[in-house]
């Protein structure tokens, strides 16, 4: 029983790093960019989440919000940071993309206060009885939300023309330019979807914490960059897999290992350990 | 009545100019051969027209509509598609997907009725429809960027290089394909260092040297021309 | 022409919210303090400088405190890393320095110039030991460890103290700072059946914490410490904060004028309510503020002299120096109730909360 | 001495060190095109061993030969994974060595577990003399960077960072050469970490985290990766910053922020492409 | 006569797919081997079995009597071989002359430690302009590869496995995107490269080039060998001109 809901438990974290995870696989896919300032998204909008919840008391349009407003910092972000130096060596980015996310933490600091934001009426708090496992309502939520969201993206970008379009701009835009592929509006949609799924995450943390902080994207930050490793160059399916048996790792984890290793070192065991095994990642093409 | 047409174009990259005040025409259904020696701008040239190089002065008109301020994308859907130098496949995807963004800018039942197309002209690409472009031979690769360029339906195709690593046969099916499009109506510009093979096809010629054009005329001149063969395309009289 | 008081704060990055409270709080002492003729009619100018909460920014910030500001003392309202690199360079510069919050043992062991106004955390451990074991007669207890070194030596006390209390450690786990999610443990502790569980952690942890135990159903007593002292702690916990014990050094609904008054003032001057940290930074700034108006002079040695014989009320209670620099005063046991901190009891066994001698 | 306060030594040591920790990095990122998000690890590494080997008795000179050779020794075990991973995967799996070694630190009580070590020795030069000392170190990191990059060994690491496929067609070793360059930067990182470990003379698991070794990697590329002059600048600068614009209070981290991201967008080159932009004679000669 | 190279029933496959199928032959010093076959036929293959960039499923590889078939790329490189890609491949971050000159210098890479200790490359560059103007493209000896034609970069890269002064040099379609006096030219070289002893294998499609300069033609088809001998008789027998020039059975659609 106890590992039934350990594994539940799990199950939960993961869905949260793979919602992150997924949109920063869809970045990176497409740009070779390890877009850290992903994070500070998913930041934005557990806050947008929290005010628009406070504000009108409907926890399902704050979700719709943040989602929407979040997908469009996300393009801006796109347009004014990384287009121009698309170009350049992937480290650029990298730098340009951690710079950009310690400044938006700091904004988020400046504005919305150093000791975060929590909702005035917590929604979906009550405890519900699944199969044997107590769960919070929220958790439950997150995780069917993230089931449905990513399995949609899933059949979208595997099923469709494109999908295929997609990939195509992958490995070069200016070919897949050349055969009536939009490229600015692959990549818009990307950045769009991306950042949306990273909003959808923080407002679902935001309700499992009823807490909004300034620093909360660190965590999700960086795991979800292993992740995206440990799913090698597969699909969103993958990066589902992926995420999930990580938040399981961690549960049993934090619980049998905590003795000997924190929460984030038992994670990266886990990813060098697979990485030696199987360099091109869990999912990836020799 | 003219397709394509080159007003005193410059293009390059950056500062550097590849191709100087290059002018020429070609007609509606020809086949064009742009010839010359390596580095002479002939594929500037091509990838200028197809949006991809920069165009620093002069026009490049279609249809008689100057399109040099349209977008690559844009020029794929008044119909000029392109065969790259160096192929370009997607390297990732399958023979099957690369066919499908070659006709992405067409309807799914154009798709499927080009696609088959492709099938008859290259029967090999068939046997392979699941295999990733990057694990496909030299000629195999060739193939499946003329099929690719061939999706798109173009009224103008490019094809840079196209004997380029073929076996002969190869070459003669290549060849074919491009007979037969051009019997369907297409018209085609190609650049090839098998000069004798291009002036069998060709029904204008212009070489290039050092980014500018020296010799304009017809095939026929040309083969008719041997000074301008030994000059500028080095094509020993005993070459095969 | 003023005297000066040096102070590292982290303004910036993770430990800001904390940095903001204890400088308002410092800030706050040295009004007050102007108001009342200053030191001996000279005016007190502070001058703080953001050590992002780093070791590594301290070391320059003391020197440059020291060296180029000539501060007669100075106070920490940062966290123990780089309050324990700066108290080596005070010490060895023989600058006297008052740690505010910070709970690393080695911090006063930089030597006789170096004091701290707060309680080390095995002090508090030993405290929440008695009042789990003897006040609330709860035997078997979960321990969930905050993985820094409060956290640890909170732990170390409480360890320490458990068997004169009969209490049984049934189990042990830890989590990060940065955790916020702590589903495995809630689940794993569910399943141990404590009576009561000693948590320690920060507000913006135990928050969680405390709101995810009670959503799983455990509804036996969790006793924190200081970390928890805020609003915020009971904003995010919301109703399930109801009936948490913590161990600190503020009392609310205490009696003393001086406590009062700077709950009304603080709230006035920061537009939120007073805090542990806020009380500490307040404390910190006062103890250093009376011994120079004692030593009657900017000479550092006699300072340093004058803050070990501290004897004086501070909203935090009240404060006197053992050999060691620690603060000797009682434990505060605060309780949520109706959506605030109240009284719950005060602790002020000597023995029990006697710090470190060396 | 030198007519400078404490102040100016403390900052200038604190500079000389961070010009030392990225020119290892240098080394292996901006030589050899192995790029690290993990490098604090070794700087921790080498502050421990330091630490630890003076409080037991030892004198700085047997702690800094320590600090050297065990950060190097792990950096050779670390670089064996870079010949398993590459690109971004090396940055991840590197940057999980950083999570690894932080949570180990963590845990282990013989180094101090939560509460680090504290009371390390000082050098026993004096603050001026130790000031020296780093700056004796830091002349000697550059002069050998400079070289190495003359070397046969720089012009191999410039084909392996291009093209390591290639770069076997022509020969060379790539497993060795990128294993050289681990253990040489990696030994270089414990050589400024355990000078930062007799500097700041507190030592916890947090400063060598995950921001150190951004941080480091940052000071790399905002140098102009590769560039010997433009690392050490950038460094030297970045090191200090935050103690230079206090005046801009709250909005400090802000600014920085800022700063790293408007650098990479507008001048992607780093210092030394901004440099090479103003005076373009210079533009030539970077090699050979 | 010594062998050179020895090539026992090498197979390679990927996956369902197999490229090379029990495929031998040997090499003698000095001898210029044509490699030919139609597209497809496992020709690239083959050469990146005794390459080492491909591992071959079964069969053995040596060179002057030694297995290379376990041997990572760059020791069989040290052992002799130099070959040029079919795709080209330059370090981009140098010029054309140090792309060569780090070649030439392979005695001083062999161990990173000495290479540390070595500065002085006047030499190797003295050498990579003479190979560079061997192949007929001094010109471009301080342009970056970035904005060199194809033609040039397929020149480079054979300069570039000439500088490691190899025993034998594996050309794969150094003349493809030549036209036909550049082509002709460097044919000319790869004879006179030959002629001073250098041991060559070409894997060409222009024919014309490779029946006027090889002394010997090995045909592969389908992964398959199915000729050998000297470049007449090879080329007349049926099943070669069946395979390679489509005469017989045209299955290309009319
Ligand atoms: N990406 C580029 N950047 C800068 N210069 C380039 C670039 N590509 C080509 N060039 C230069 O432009 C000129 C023309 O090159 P182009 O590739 O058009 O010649 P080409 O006639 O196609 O030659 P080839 O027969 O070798 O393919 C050459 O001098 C070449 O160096
Ligand atoms: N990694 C791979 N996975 C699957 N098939 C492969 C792989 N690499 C090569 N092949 C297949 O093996 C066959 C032989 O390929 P190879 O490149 O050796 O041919 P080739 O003789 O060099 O042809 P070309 O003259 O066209 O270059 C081809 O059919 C190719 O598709
Ligand atoms: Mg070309
Ligand atoms: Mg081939």
């Amino acid at each position: 029983m106890l590992y039934v809901e350990l594994l539940a438990q799990g199950l939960v974290q993961g869905s949260i790093y793979a919602l992150v995870a997924v949109g920063l696989t869809l970045v990176y896919g497409l740009l070779r960019i390890l877009h850290v300032a992903h994070a500070g998204l998913f930041t934005l909008g557990g806050y947008v989440g929290v005010l628009v919840t406070n504000a009108t008391g409907s926890l399902l349009l704050a979700l719709l919000v943040a989602m929407v407003t979040v997908g469009i910092v996300g393009m801006a972000i796109y347009r004014l940071c990384y287009q121009p130096i698309l170009d350049k060596p992937p480290y650029v980015a990298l730098i340009a993309s951690i710079g950009l996310f310690i400044a938006m933490e700091e904004i988020y600091r400046l504005v919305f206060g150093p000791y975060g934001i929590s909702f005035e009426n917590p929604p979906l708090q009550d405890v519900v009885q699944m199969f044997g496992v107590t769960l919070r309502l929220g958790e439950v939520a997150t995780a069917a939300g993230t089931l449905l969201l990513v399995g949609a993206l899933a059949v979208f970008s595997g099923k469709t023309r494109f999908g295929t379009a997609w990939r195509a701009t992958v490995t070069d835009p200016a070919m897949a330019e050349s055969f009536g592929i939009d490229i600015i509006k692959v990549r818009y949609l990307n950045f769009f979807i991306g950042s949306a799924f990273a909003a959808s995450a923080g407002v679902m943390v935001a309700l499992l914490n009823n807490m909004v902080e300034p620093t909360m994207g660190s965590v999700p930050s960086y795991k979800a960059l292993a992740i995206i490793v440990l799913r090698g160059l597969g699909d969103v399916r993958g990066t589902l897999v992926a995420a999930l048996a990580l938040g399981v790792i961690e549960a049993f984890g934090t619980i049998y290992l905590g003795k000997f290793l924190d929460r984030d070192a038992i994670a990266f065991a886990f990813l060098i350990l697979v990485l030696m095994v199987r360099p091109q990642g869990l999912f990836g093409r020799a | 009545m003219t397709m394509l047409q080159l007003e005193n174009m410059d293009c390059g990259y950056g500062a550097f100019h590849a191709v100087h005040d290059l002018s020429l025409t070609i007609e509606q259904g020809e086949i064009f051969a742009l010839l010359g020696p390596n580095g002479a701008g002939k594929s500037s040239t091509i990838m200028s027209i197809a949006g991809h190089v920069q165009l620093m002065s002069g026009a490049i008109r279609f249809d008689g509509t100057d399109i040099s301020s349209l977008s690559a994308r844009e020029r794929v859907r008044l119909g000029i598609a392109v065969a790259p130098e160096g192929r370009r496949l997607f390297p990732d995807l399958t023979i099957e997907e690369n066919l499908t963004v070659g006709g992405y800018s067409l309807s799914r039942e154009r798709e499927a009725v080009n696609r088959e197309i492709v099938f008859t002209l290259f029967p090999r690409l068939t046997e392979r429809l699941k295999q990733p472009a990057s694990t496909l031979s030299g000629g195999e690769q060739q193939m499946l960027a003329m099929g690719r360029a061939m999706m798109a339906e173009p009224r103008l195709l490019m094809i840079d290089e196209v004997s380029l690593g073929l076996m002969p046969k190869m070459v003669d099916v290549c060849y074919h394909a491009i007979n037969h499009l051009k019997s369907q109506g297409v018209t085609i510009l190609l650049v090839e260092q098998n000069t004798k093979r291009a002036l069998e096809v060709a029904d204008h010629v212009c070489v290039l040297e050092s980014g500018q054009s020296v010799w304009q005329g017809t095939a026929a001149e040309a083969q008719n021309a041997p000074d301008l063969i030994e000059a500028f395309l080095g094509m020993a009289k005993e070459a095969s | 022409d003023t005297v000066k008081i040096g102070m590292n704060v982290p303004l910036t990055g993770f430990a800001a919210a904390d940095g903001k409270s204890a400088l308002l709080g410092a800030e706050l002492a040295i009004e007050q303090a102007n108001a009342e003729g200053g030191i001996n009619g000279t005016q007190i100018e502070l001058i703080q400088y953001d050590d992002l909460a780093s070791p590594k920014e301290a070391v320059p910030i003391a020197n440059r405190l020291i060296s180029q500001d000539e501060v007669v003392v100075a106070i920490s309202g940062s966290y123990s890393g780089s309050t324990r690199a700066a108290a080596g360079i005070f010490q060895s510069e023989g600058v006297p320095y008052v740690s505010a919050y910070a709970v690393h043992p080695d911090i006063t062991k930089s030597g006789d110039y170096v004091f701290r106004t707060s309680f080390v955390g095995e002090v508090q451990g030993r405290a929440g030991a008695k009042l789990i074991g003897e006040m609330l007669g709860k035997k078997r207890v979960v321990v969930i460890t905050l993985q820094n070194d409060f956290g640890q030596s909170l732990a170390a006390g409480f360890k320490e103290k458990a068997a004169d209390y009969g209490i049984e450690i049934i189990s042990e786990y830890e989590y990060s700072i940065k955790d916020r999610q702590f589903g495995p443990i809630v689940t794993k502790v569910k399943a141990d059946q404590p009576d009561a569980i000693y948590a320690s952690g920060y507000f913006f942890t135990a928050g969680p914490l405390v709101n995810q135990l009670r959503s799983a159903g455990i509804d036996v007593p969790v006793i924190g410490q200081e970390g928890y002292d805020s609003d915020k702690f009971i904003e995010i916990a919301g109703p399930t904060s109801e009936g948490v014990l913590i161990t600190t050094s503020l009392d609310r609904d205490s009696t003393v004028a001086e406590t009062q008054e700077f709950i009304k003032a603080f709230e006035k001057k920061a537009g939120y309510n007073a805090d542990m940290v806020a009380a500490s930074g307040h404390t910190a700034a006062k103890v250093v503020i009376e011994a120079m108006r004692k030593a009657g002079t900017t000479d550092r040695a006699a300072i340093r002299d004058a803050i070990a014989q501290t004897n004086l009320v501070a909203s935090t209670g009240t404060i006197s120096f053992n050999g060691l620099g620690e603060v000797k005063k009682d434990v505060q046991i605060q309780i949520v109730k109706d959506g605030a901190w109240h009284h719950f009891a005060v602790i002020d066994d000597k023995d029990l909360l006697a710090p470190p001698e060396e | 001495m030198l007519g400078l306060g404490a102040y100016e030594i403390s900052v200038i040591t604190a500079m000389g060190i961070a010009v030392i920790f990225a020119l290892s990095l240098n080394l292996i990122t901006g030589f050899c095109g192995q790029i690290s998000l993990g490098h604090a690890a070794f700087y921790g590494i080498g502050a421990y061993t330091s630490a630890l080997l003076t409080k037991a008795g030892f004198p700085i000179g047997v702690g800094l030969l320590g600090a050297v050779i065990l950060a190097g020794l792990v950096g050779i075990v670390v670089g064996f994974a870079s010949l398993r991973v590459r690109h971004d995967f090396l940055a991840i799996t590197t940057m999980g060595v950083g999570f690894l070694f932080v949570g180990i630190t963590r845990q282990m009580d013989f180094v101090g577990g939560e509460m680090g070590v504290s009371g390390i020795p000082a050098s026993g030069f004096g603050k001026p003399g130790f000031m020296l000392f780093v700056m004796l170190c830091v002349v000697l990191t550059i002069l050998f960077s400079l070289h190495l990059k003359r070397s046969w060994m720089g012009y191999s690491f410039d084909a392996i960072a291009s093209d390591e496929d290639t770069a076997k067609v022509i020969g060379l070793d790539v497993s060795r050469y990128k294993l050289a360059a681990f253990a040489m930067g990696t030994a270089l990182a414990g050589l400024a970490g355990a000078l930062y470990a007799h500097n700041v003379r507190f030592i916890d698991p947090e400063s060598f985290g995950f921001v150190e070794s951004i941080t480091v990697l940052a000071m790399v590329v905002i140098g102009g990766i590769g560039s010997v002059p433009g690392v050490i600048f950038a460094a030297a600068l970045l090191s200090v910053l935050p103690l230079w614009i206090q005046f801009f209070d709250e909005y400090k981290l802000l600014l920085y922020g800022g700063l790293l991201f408007a650098m990479m967008r507008f001048s992607p080159g780093g210092m030394a492409g901004l440099a090479r932009r103003i005076i373009p004679s210079k533009a030539k000669g970077a090699r050979s | 006569m010594t062998m050179l190279l020895d090539v026992s029933a090498v197979t390679v496959r990927f996956g369902g797919v197999t490229a090379v199928n029990g495929v031998s032959f040997s090499l003698n010093k000095g001898e210029l081997l044509g490699f030919i076959g139609p597209n497809g036929a496992g020709k690239t293959t083959m050469m990146r079995a005794i390459t080492g960039v491909v591992t071959p499923t079964e069969g053995e590889i040596r060179l002057l009597g030694k297995n290379l078939t376990t041997l990572p790329v760059h020791q069989r490189v040290r052992l002799g071989l130099g070959f040029s890609q079919q795709l080209v491949k330059p370090f981009r971050n140098m010029t054309v002359l140090e792309n060569v000159a780090l070649a030439a210098g392979a005695r001083h890479t062999a161990s990173p430690f000495s290479a540390l200790f070595r500065i002085k490359r006047d030499r190797e560059k003295e050498q990579a302009a003479q190979l560079l103007a061997q192949v007929g493209i001094a010109d471009a000896a301080d342009a970056d590869p970035s904005n060199l034609p194809l033609g040039y970069l397929k020149r480079l890269e054979v300069a570039r496995a000439l500088a490691l002064k190899p025993s034998l040099l594996l050309l794969d379609e150094p003349l493809a995107g030549l036209n036909h006096a550049e082509a002709h030219k460097l044919a000319d070289m790869i004879v006179a490269l030959n002629r001073a002893g250098q041991s060559i294998i070409l894997i060409e499609h222009n024919l014309g080039e490779v029946m006027r300069i090889c002394s010997r033609l090995i045909v592969q088809d389908n992964g398959n060998k199915i000729g050998e001998g000297d470049p007449e008789t090879v080329m007349n027998t049926a099943v070669v001109r069946a395979a390679y020039l489509g005469e017989g059975n045209d299955h290309v659609a009319a």
